[in-house]
């Protein structure tokens, strides 16, 4: 399945890029996570949840096909 | 799905105080509201580990921020008996003593604004995909987590 | 008795949107402040009998307040650790949009500016010997109380 | 013994004057309060604290010669 995968703060910086399109099997947000984490073993120590279409979601939701799914390290706003 | 514009919460850089002066301004001609209460949010130049930070530099997941200051906004316009409510934040780099968070309710009356203005602030701090990263006088930098 | 001077809280007329941003502008080479709380008092058109509200004309038992609000703001320096506490309010006529107080606090963190602001606004509502004289439009009058 | 007085707002409009020297016999807020009572019919129909010397105070705090006596409407600050 074919997702667009989006990093930001700590994780962009860690992973080295913003964003990329990734071709990922599986359909749930914890098999991506699991995917990422073989593909950037720095993830293993990083803390970040995940959005998908700019949603907050948990590991049991499912993603189709283009999906936009974000890593989203700690917030720092105000 | 309903095609609601959502407002661009995002300011390049620090937020000046004549922004502020302004939207002050602009609500004397609504001769309903009673009660204005405004947070701002400042950079503090914290010492970390010996280092002291001299700005922050602020970048967001900003369509998912912009969706998510939208729904805090009509959820504090549901929760409290609210004339305006306004939210901007900046992204970029804001120096130690510059402005990056303003938010501005106004109501009949005092409490309202007071609730809501707090209510709003713990929410952005809370739930807004906003990153910071804290650079020090030597160049270096660390990640900025809320408490 | 120490001589300590009692800072005057009074100024003629409408506080303008201009002195709220110089306050600012004063405040950020604090670099130790995070948080700002600001509280403006805008008087309301009010309808009252059928009449509307057009100015308040302040007046005051000015060195009894200037000595009332010293004290609040000692106090709000004792429950709350805060960086700066401001308190500015209107004598004379303030037209109905315009501005009348301004309480203004700063702390490190937002918790404390805001328990703060909102302790000073409503200490001033309580304690300050002021008087409001409301003038409708057709320059009958009625006088204020504070709820 | 001989006080300062001083009235404000609803009070000034009602009693026509904001200040004034007055010679009162008793030395107790409650005997000022009768004594301008009888003085001026109107008060008794308003809504009045007493400061002394720029300090709220209650009916039975003692006076002395020249103190500064205010009767204060409801507050209207803010």
């Amino acid at each position: 399945m074919k997702l667009a995968v989006k990093y930001f703060g700590m994780i962009a910086e860690a992973i080295g890029k913003q964003e990329e399109q990734l071709e990922i099997t599986g359909n749930s947000v914890l098999e991506v996570d699991v995917f990422l984490k073989n593909k950037y073993a720095k993830l293993e120590f990083l803390n970040y949840k995940f959005a998908v279409n700019q949603v907050l979601v948990d590991g049991i939701k499912r993603l189709k096909e283009n999906d936009e799914i974000a890593l989203l390290p700690p917030f720092a706003g105000g | 799905m309903s095609e609601k514009k959502i407002k661009n919460v995002f300011v390049e850089g620090a937020i000046t105080p004549l922004k502020i002066a302004d939207a002050i301004a602009h609500h004397q001609i609504k001769t309903n509201i009673g009660a204005h209460d405004i947070f701002l949010g400042q950079v503090r130049a914290d010492e970390i580990n010996g280092k002291i930070v001299k700005a922050i530099d602020y970048s967001a997941y900003e369509e998912m921020a912009n969706k998510v200051f939208d729904e805090i906004r009509e959820a504090a316009f549901e929760k409290y008996d609210l004339t305006c409510a306004h939210i901007y934040h900046s992204k970029g780099i804001v120096k130690a003593g510059e402005l990056c968070l303003f938010v501005f309710t106004s109501s009949k009356h005092r409490a309202m604004a007071f609730d809501a203005t707090r209510y709003i602030t713990e929410e952005i701090k809370a739930k807004a995909p906003i990153f910071g990263k804290e650079i020090f006088e030597d160049e270096t930098h660390t990640w900025k987590v809320n408490k």
